[in-house]
């Protein structure tokens, strides 16, 4: 399954990276948003999947008995998801305003700072 | 076209209890089950989004009573005060403390600088959400 | 024994949503596929608690469950509601082999008012407030 | 004391401000107490050095970096201090005088004094890399000097062309002397200069003396770097007087000195100092004689001095050596004269122009009388001591290891060219028609002149009595030079030989030319302005130009504004670069096995494959918001599917709440737009492509590599005994690893902030304090 | 028994978050793409559920019960934005 | 329990709730400003003496011992950092009093800068990669915010390109610490490098390793990474500009100076030459960059990227002496640039503009202004005996000791193209007369107030200090730098001091 | 209504004293809550009739749910057959429901039901307009309508 998920990474990247290049504000940060997804899933990924044990332990019991899932990635992923969470919406905000301001949508009539 | 309804309205009140019931409770046992201080901070907030969309913002500030930002700022002042009990007690930051305070019968409140924290968490969770939303909502 | 019933209910909670789904992707136009996907949606989603429920056989599963299908009941018609309306009055035409439509003809769409039309109905006196 | 006497001229320029409020109109006299005392110091050292012996003076400053503030004090550097406190003493009088009520007169001084200070710190330096600091420090005092008419925008350029040509040789002198000190292992131009270490063997050897080479070069104004000299005339009198005369351009010239008796004695030194010493000598007597600004003619007449003197270094026998010392002292007093009184004409007539002054001997008869003894030396008539440096070039030259004869040549055409320059700049002002000047010409006054006449006094007493100076300093400073012990004999009268022949057809040749200047200038003119189209200042422009145009070419084409160009570049670096390393250090393996996974985990994979390329290239914003959505949703599946409940709620609830705040605002902005043409799409998928090809292959790769195992199994066993909770990934979040959390919940309030000031902030608040 | 049902089930949930989804891609209107989504969400509940039992893990529940008391408010949102009469 | 190790976030994290609640008081918001980074600087010196006393401090957050617990490492590169800090986050508050419009003040500017000097010094002493990322972000958000605060356009514009890059480059670095936790299974740094160090063929920790560096480098703005900088770093208002001009890029190249010593140490004729190369296209890019400005801040932000190839140069090298070079450049380089753009805020707030042909005059009017300028101005330009000489003159020497001729013409003629944009400056602003179309001499001749007037120049004359002490009393500076350089020249020191604590 | 927020309150409060939270815990709390409020009802007017309620609450499921199952195979038919049978139309219910709680509920219960779609309300609250799937029948429908509503009515009131 990691297998099949590492083309789903793949694509998602390719995804998020294309739309990125987009000339609209809108598209970048769908382009964001899907990056951050892509990082998510690739941690989780790389540290293995685990089918039905997730790092739970049950009522009663001490420890977790036999397989569990890693627990570790699946914190840095959340920590991870939370700022991401937080960037895009700073994000998001951020386009509208400059679209208020600027009057365009079009990224490449935002290059008055630097030329 | 006007955007609220008495359905919609009425509904957000039966509904937005429930859900913040729910997000306390969700803050309360994340430590053993899935929840915790973040999770129970989103739904609590979408209790609050829920209550803005029925009835607008200037409504959901009164409900709120405090400003948001005031909620996040308790909420980070909650976080850092998780750590000071351990700085007082000479451990290294964000050593979790742990009283066990008894309760009448044979059960026992669990208080640590953990629950603190994840209060903190909670509130600047939510704090930071309905910053978000009404802030947008305004504009 | 159980497990039939459980079977039984998942099996019947997926027919549901297939059918939402199969609904949804032909019915001709909006409130029709709304029809059949909030509901059957809904339908469907809570009997797979209750096999849930079933299956588990414990207090605590099914207070979650139980939990779950009150929120479902309470939050989907209000979705359902939100989104049809929404839909409605923003033009989304209906089928053309609708038979009838008693709301177009009483909704103003300039000063925004919807009226019930029993305004001077005396004849339904039933439900009207007692003048105070 | 030492270092008191080097850093006092800093000091003093500190106190200047408040010195200027307390001494007035007096400021000159009073600063000049400074160098007139140093002079006394340092002349108080001559007797330690009289037998070649050196002084090694020692302050700590970076003994880290091996930096350190040690002096030496042998013939070479007390030369130099002596002549630098001295010609400063009258320098700063002058200043006073020249400049007076100047508003600027007390920034003035401050700089001047820093100028002075630097210079004695870069002469009497033993530590390479002390040397150098007080190197640059000239360079950049200099610079404030030359520009010191600021408001002027020639001004501005002419002190920016000094800065640039001397800090530009300077950063390779820096490459130098590195080389240097690798090849020494010391710091010091004592340890150098007696170390056994066989310099020129080393493989640095070339690079370090090239690199060198060129630094004393850009200084002292050799061909092709002399264009900046002459400019450099935009700085006031003193400065100039003082800049040509005994400091700034002297530095080159000493370091070559310094050098030469450890990085001399190869072909490639002595060689390269001949041809540029005579190009430059060559160069600067002609340029001089076709100028007519008196200003722009001593200077010309001065890099002749450069050239000069770096010929004598270049072909460095005893004899050239003693020319050498003699010719420095001697232009330095003739030129430190010379340019004092060029600044008293120009002070009393208002006008540089030499060809706008004549007649000015009757109303201004002791400046002229003084410029007659300054003239003299220029010349090398006898009985001045420019006579005596003459005579000694000429025979050094004659006696020249190698191409004596052809030096010789070039010698006496400068020379010739050069007594012309002497009667142009002594006849031309003081004899003829007297001429309307923009003032009434007067007599200078005394503190303008008080200098001028000791130097030449000096000049006159050394050619009468060459002796004192040599027995005193000049033996010792050859000695230094020369590095060995070295007995020298100067004379006035060598008796009637071939220098003196030469010299009495130089003089005759050069009035000849004088005669015929008025009618060589047209000719001249031309010459000079297709030289000008060519040379080296030309180049410099050239230079300055291209780097602006280059300058702009690169950042039209890197920071070119288009977010869209930035990020290609970026994707193509991040992924063509991790996808070159992980091809050569790991390889390709593509893994097409998927028989591990259930059927609805593929319906799960499509799900979120097809919901991402929806929300790629579908047309409606919302549909792309909506597809996004159901990405979240299918993550979350992942996230459920692969046990990891909290995930899967988190990433629910937060793809909600996006979803939300997307549709709060996509409101206000416009549907999509296609902004681009097809061939930029095809571009831009094709580089996602790659990118999402790189980042597949590099998930395959690492799947297959598990090195050690994880640090969790820590979390699973210690989550319930030790942190008292059941569900460990939150118990990582709020205990083990609780201080990412921390670290979260400020960037979620960065966040509130961020997002509440843009919301709120409006534009027109902006602009109150 | 309970297995195959299990994978039955899982099968019916694939196909109708694909019909599901495919209507979201359609549209035309988007009260028709939240609904879909709104769907989406429903068979993700029911897929959480099997999941459970596929598992033996009640916890997963939760994760239903905190998407059924919050999901609907995209469609809130949404409903807002078509209500404001936005383009697409 | 070494609480010194703590405080340089707990300061800041403290101060910036704090300002938020107090949200509505924008007086108490500036006394805290100026309070808690003075104390910031307090707790940086506290640090780096004991740093300096015993080498490496060493706390496990939470007592869990490492490498299961987040660590917080000082080494003496972190304690400079970290004091670093301090001293740009006092000057900052300082200036901030008089130079920041009300409307920032009252919407979040202190809390921002608080936050983002605890996301900084945090970033400078933890010991786990994860946990640096989380500081990375918190510093990143905060600079978001600090970046569009007051909306203008050109605000909106840069921090759109700000933005979407450095968040290419969070996601580049998270996709990077979990391949290599997925390989190693760790993520406490020391743990990694044992670990790493190990390995026999440790061929996919060099492919990871190079996007570690293409994220760090694109928060340090290396060659050709940079965009981001010139498109933003001259839009907020200025004391943001200084701020970020100091600290920000320079995390970046600390974070590469940490991972590529103590990590990535295993191909190192791979990757440091990569780093030397784009060191090389850094330095020479950003200063032809700047050369083809004519705005003050500008011109100043490109030369931030131009010197940030020094700063890498020294790590490239991987030398004793070019450590020590690259840590004293950074030192020099933060208070330094930080100081120009504090000037050109100075000379921004009397003329209104940054654009150098609506300056001028201010050497005749502002004399002391002028030296002011001149001193962290040719200290840029490597002039001595200034603290840049003495940074440039070892990173030169460093790389001729490697051979490396190349780069070291290259550092020179950089240095030469600096001096140029810095006269270029300097004759523009300070020597040019007021130009006529500038009535008035713009606010030349009124001046500032003078309460506003100590809360401008005290931190500037205060910067220009240090970059005295660092040339003129530059040996204490050395010695610090050596230390660092030779912890970072033997890793296992660094290894030792963190994970030597679980044997006990 | 507000009955049952308070029996819940108590359930909860039991499931907190008692310190076990098990869903047969809190179900014994809402019992015991239950209990209490029915002892409590008469004093209280806030609760008066609360009692009554949980029993026709009961009946009330059950009628819901055999609606729902028939409502549902009706339109599972409709949209599993190639051909509709169905008749759309929008029609307007006069309501007898007249507090806020009583027309949302009423709305909720009959947006839940197959084949009918609560759309909105008149602005003065007499009329509830809902989308039926099929309206061969009107009538019928309309009477089921009502029928449903009196119900509700009942628990609600
Ligand atoms: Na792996
Ligand atoms: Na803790």
């Amino acid at each position: 399954m990691e297998t099949l998920m590492a083309y789903v990474i793949g694509i998602l990247f390719a995804a998020s990276i294309y739309m990125m290049l987009r000339r609209s504000i809108v598209k970048l940060v769908i382009g964001l948003i899907i990056l951050s997804n892509a990082a998510n899933l690739l941690i989780f990924v790389v540290s293995g999947l685990t089918r039905g044990s997730p790092p739970l332990i049950p009522d009663g019991a001490g420890e977790v008995t036999g397989v569990v899932a890693d627990p570790l990635p699946q914190a840095l992923i959340l920590t991870a998801i939370v700022i991401a969470f937080s960037v895009l919406a700073f994000a998001v905000v951020l386009i509208r305003r400059a679209y208020e301001v600027v009057g365009t949508d079009d990224l490449d009539e935002m290059k008055d700072t630097d030329t | 076209m006007k955007s609220n309804t008495l359905i919609l309205r009425t509904a957000a009140l039966a509904i937005m209890p429930l859900q913040l019931m729910f997000s306390v409770f969700l803050l309360l046992r994340g430590h053993d089950e899935p929840g915790g201080g973040f999770i129970g901070g989103l739904v609590a907030a979408s209790a609050f989004v829920l209550y803005a969309f029925s009835f607008g913002v200037g409504s959901t500030r009164k409900l709120l009573r405090v400003s948001p930002k005031d909620l996040l700022a308790v909420g980070l002042l909650f976080g850092l005060a998780s750590t000071i009990p351990s700085l007082l007690a000479g451990e290294a930051m964000l050593t979790a403390l742990w009283w066990q305070l008894p309760l009448p019968g044979e059960g026992y409140l669990k208080l640590s600088t953990v629950l603190v924290f994840d209060i903190g968490v909670y509130l600047a969770v939510l704090g930071t959400l309905m910053t978000f939303v009404i802030g947008l909502m305004e504009s | 024994m159980s497990e039939a019933v459980v079977s039984i209910l998942l099996v019947a909670g997926a027919s549901f949503m297939m059918l939402a789904a199969i609904g949804i992707l032909r019915l001709p136009d909006l409130t029709t596929r709304m029809h059949a996907s909030t509901k059957a949606g809904a339908m469907g989603a809570m009997l797979v608690m209750i096999g849930v429920a079933v299956h588990f056989a414990d207090s605590a599963v099914s207070t979650r469950a139980l939990a779950f299908i009150v929120f479902v009941l309470l939050t989907a018609p209000v979705a359902a509601h939100v989104i049809a309306r929404a839909g409605y009055f923003t033009g989304i035409d209906l089928w053309p082999g609708s038979v009838k439509d008693e709301l177009r003809e009483r909704y103003d769409p300039d000063t925004h008012t919807l009226s019930s039309g029993l305004e001077h109905d005396s004849q339904h006196t039933e439900n009207s407030e007692p003048p105070s | 004391m030492m270092l008191l006497a080097v850093l006092s001229g800093f000091l003093l320029a500190l106190a200047v401000p408040v010195l200027y409020r307390l001494t007035g109109r007096y400021i000159g006299w009073f600063l000049a107490l400074l160098p007139a005392s140093l002079t006394a110091y340092f002349a108080g050292l001559i007797p330690a050095i009289r037998d070649g012996g050196s002084l090694l003076i020692e302050n700590q400053w970076m003994p880290g970096l091996g930096v350190s503030l040690d002096f030496l004090v042998d013939g070479l550097s007390l030369v130099f201090a002596l002549l630098i406190s001295s010609i400063g003493t009258f320098i700063l009088i002058y200043a006073g005088s020249y400049l007076k009520g100047h508003r600027d007169l007390a920034r003035f001084y401050v700089i001047m004094l820093s100028f002075m200070a630097s210079m004695l710190g870069l002469v009497l330096s033993d530590n390479l890399i002390a040397f150098f600091v007080f190197w640059e420090l000239t360079s950049i005092t200099s610079y404030l000097l030359i520009g010191f008419n600021h408001e002027d925008v020639e001004a501005r350029k002419c002190a920016l062309q000094g800065l640039f040509v001397t800090a530009g040789g300077g950063l390779v002198l820096m490459a130098g002397l590195i080389l240097l000190i690798f090849i020494t292992g010391s710091y010091s131009f004592a340890d150098i200069l007696s170390s056994d270490v066989s310099i020129h063997d080393h493989g640095y050897y070339t690079a370090a003396a090239i690199c060198i080479l060129i630094g004393a070069f850009t200084k002292s104004a050799q061909v092709p770097f002399h264009f900046w000299l002459p400019n450099a005339m935009a700085a006031p009198t003193p400065v100039s007087a003082f800049l040509h005369s005994a400091t700034m351009v002297k530095a080159g010239i000493y370091l070559l000195a310094r050098l030469n008796s450890s990085m001399g004695e190869t072909l490639l030194w002595s060689h390269t100092l001949m041809v540029v010493g005579t190009a430059t000598m060559i160069t600067g007597t002609y340029l001089a004689f076709s100028s007519t600004g008196i200003k722009k003619v001593l200077a010309y007449s001065t890099v002749f001095a450069l050239g000069t003197l770096t010929l004598m270094i270049g072909v460095g026998t005893e004899l050239a050596i003693t020319a050498f010392v003699c010719m420095l002292v001697a232009h330095s007093l003739y030129k430190g004269a010379l340019f004092m009184l060029a600044g008293a004409l120009d002070h009393e007539t208002g006008t540089k122009d030499l060809t706008k002054m004549g007649g000015l001997r009757r109303s201004m008869p002791w400046t002229s009388a003084i410029a007659c003894m300054a003239v003299l030396s220029l010349a090398g008539i006898p009985p001045l001591f420019g006579f005596v440096a003459k005579e000694l070039i000429f025979e050094s030259l004659l006696n020249a290891p190698v191409g004596g004869w052809a030096l010789t040549t070039f010698a006496l055409v400068s020379s010739m060219l050069l007594v012309a320059v002497a009667c142009l700049v002594f006849f031309k002002p003081f004899f003829g028609p007297p001429q309307d000047t923009p003032r009434q010409p007067h007599e200078a006054p005394f503190s303008m002149l008080i200098g001028p006449a000791t130097l030449s006094l000096f000049s006159l007493f050394f050619g009468l009595a060459p002796f004192v100076p040599e027995v005193l300093l000049l033996n010792p400073a050859v000695t230094a030079i020369f590095g060995g012990d070295v007995q020298t004999a100067l004379a006035l009268w060598h008796g009637v030989n071939i220098p003196l022949m030469l010299s009495v057809v130089s003089l005759l040749a050069g009035s000849l030319l004088f005669a015929r200047w008025q009618a060589l200038q047209p000719g001249l003119a031309i010459i000079n302005t297709v030289a000008g189209r060519v040379g080296p200042e030309a180049a410099y422009f050239r230079m300055m130009q291209g780097i602006t145009q280059i300058a702009g070419w690169q950042t039209r084409l890197l920071q070119n504004g288009v977010l869209g160009v930035y990020l290609l570049t970026l994707v193509l670096v991040t992924f063509g670069l991790t996808g070159y390393t992980l091809f050569s250090r790991n390889g390709i393996h593509l893994s097409l096995d998927f028989s591990d996974g259930y059927f609805y985990e593929f319906g799960i994979a499509l799900l979120i494959v097809t919901a991402t390329v929806f929300a790629s290239i579908t047309k409606s914003r919302l549909g792309s918001v909506a597809s996004m959505g159901v990405l979240g949703f299918g993550v979350a599946l992942i996230f459920i599917h692969f046990s990891a409940p909290d995930l899967g709620i988190t990433q629910l609830l937060v793809e909600t709440l996006t979803v939300i705040l997307l549709v709060l605002v996509l409101f206000k902005l416009p549907p999509f737009a296609s902004f681009s043409s097809p061939l930029e799409r095809c571009r831009d998928l094709a580089v996602a492509v790659f990118a999402g090809v790189v980042m597949t292959l590099l998930t395959l790769a690492v799947l297959d590599i598990r090195y050690f195992d994880s640090i969790s199994r820590y979390y699973i066993e210690n989550s319930y005994e030790l942190a008292f909770g059941k569900n460990i990934v939150n118990v990582i979040l709020v205990d083990f690893r609780q201080l990412d959390t921390l670290g979260e919940i400020f960037v979620l309030g960065l966040a509130a902030i961020g997002v509440y000031a843009m919301v709120k902030l409006k534009a027109e608040d902006q602009h109150k304090p | 028994m309970l297995s195959i049902a299990i994978d039955v089930v899982y099968f019916m949930l694939s196909l109708a978050l694909l019909f599901a989804f495919i209507r979201l891609t359609r549209g035309p209107s988007l009260p028709d793409r939240v609904v879909a989504l709104e769907l989406i969400a429903s068979v993700v509940f029911g897929y959480v559920g099997v999941h459970a039992i596929d598992t033996g893990v009640s916890s997963f529940l939760d994760v239903a019960i905190v998407i059924a008391l919050t999901a609907f408010l995209a469609a809130i949102g949404f409903a807002r934005f078509v209500e404001r009469g936005a383009k697409e | 329990m070494k609480l010194e190790v703590v405080l340089p976030i707990l300061i800041p994290l403290t101060a910036g709730a704090l300002s938020l609640a107090l949200w509505r008081s924008v007086r108490l918001q500036r006394l805290l400003g100026v309070l808690a980074t003075g104390l910031l600087l307090a707790a940086g010196i506290w640090l780096m003496r004991s740093t300096v006393e015993q080498g490496f401090l060493v706390v496990e957050m939470g007592s869990w011992p490492a490498p299961y617990s987040i660590v917080f490492v000082s080494d003496v590169l972190s304690a400079i950092m970290v004091l670093l800090t301090g001293i740009i986050g006092l000057a900052i508050a300082i200036y901030s009093l008089a130079s920041t419009p009300t409307g920032h003040e009252k919407f979040g500017y202190y809390p921002l800068m608080h936050l983002l000097l605890a996301g900084v010094a945090g970033a400078f002493l933890t010991g786990d990669i994860f946990n640096l990322f989380v500081w990375f972000e918190v510093m990143l958000l905060a600079s978001f915010a600090l970046l569009t605060l007051g909306g203008e356009r050109a605000q909106m514009e840069g921090a759109i390109k700000y933005v979407t890059l450095n968040l290419f480059s969070s996601a580049l670095f998270l996709s990077a610490v979990g391949l290599l936790y997925g390989m190693v299974g760790t993520l406490n740094m020391a743990d990694i490098a044992q670990k790493v160090n190990s390995l026999e063929d440790p061929g996919m920790i060099t492919v990871v390793s190079l996007m570690f560096m293409i994220s760090f480098g694109i928060k340090a703005a290396a060659f050709p990474l940079f965009f981001w900088l010139p498109a933003s770093y001259h839009t907020p208002q200025v004391a943001v500009s200084a701020l970020f001009a100091g600290l920000l890029t320079k995390v970046g190249v600390y974070a590469l100076y940490r991972v590529f010593t103590l990590m990535f140490t295993q191909d190192i004729g791979y990757t440091h030459n990569i780093l030397l190369w784009a060191a090389a296209l850094t330095m020479l890019t950003g200063v032809l960059g700047a050369a083809a400005q004519f705005e003050f801040r500008r011109i100043l932000s490109f030369h931030i990227v131009s010197q940030i190839g020094y700063m890498l140069l020294g790590l490239a090298l991987l030398s004793p002496l070019a450590l020590v070079g690259g840590v004293f450049y950074i030192m020099h380089h933060i208070i330094v640039k930080t100081n120009l753009f504090l000037v050109s805020g100075i000379t921004y707030r009397l003329m209104g503009s940054y654009e150098l042909k609506n300056l001028g005059g201010f050497y005749r009017q502002r004399p002391y202004l002028a030296i002011l300028f001149l001193i962290p101005a040719l200290s840029l330009a490597g002039i001595p005996p200034l603290s840049g000489f003495f940074a440039k003159f070892i990173v030169v020497r460093a790389s001729l000791e490697s051979s490396e001729y190349l780069i070291a013409a290259i550092a020179l003629v950089v240095g030469l193209l600096t001096l140029y944009s810095m006269i270029k400056i300097w004759a523009e602003v300070f020597w040019k007369q007021v130009p006529d179309h500038v009535t008035d001499g713009g606010g030349l001749n009124s001046g500032l107030q003078t309460r506003h007037t100590l809360a401008y120049y005290a931190p500037v004359i205060g910067l220009a200090t240090c970059t005295l002490i660092i040339g003129l009393y530059g040996q204490p500076i050395y010695s610090l730098a050596e230390m660092a350089a030779h912890q970072l020249m033997n890793p296992q020191l660094y290894i030792d001091a963190v994970l030597g604590g679980q044997a006990k | 209504m507000i009955g049952l927020f308070w029996n819940l309150l108590l359930a909860l409060a039991w499931v907190a004293l008692s310190g076990s939270v098990t869903g047969m815990n809190l179900l014994a709390g809402f019992l015991f809550g239950y209990l209490a409020l029915m002892v409590l009802q008469n004093q209280l007017p806030v609760l008066k009739g609360y009692s009554r309620r949980i029993p026709r609450l009961g009946a009330f499921l059950v009628f819901f749910l055999k609606e729902l199952v028939k409502s549902n195979v009706r339109v599972a038919y409709d949209i599993a057959t190639p051909v509709w049978y169905m008749n759309p139309g929008v029609i307007a219910f006069p309501l007898e429901a007249r507090t806020d709680m009583e027309i949302m509920f009423l709305s909720s219960v009959i947006s839940l039901t197959p084949g009918t779609l609560s759309l909105d309300v008149s602005d003065d609250r007499r009329v509830l307009f809902i989308h039926a799937m099929f309206l061969q029948d009107e009538d019928q429908l309309r009477n089921d309508l009502r029928e449903l509503e009196h119900r509700i009515l009942k628990i609600m009131r």
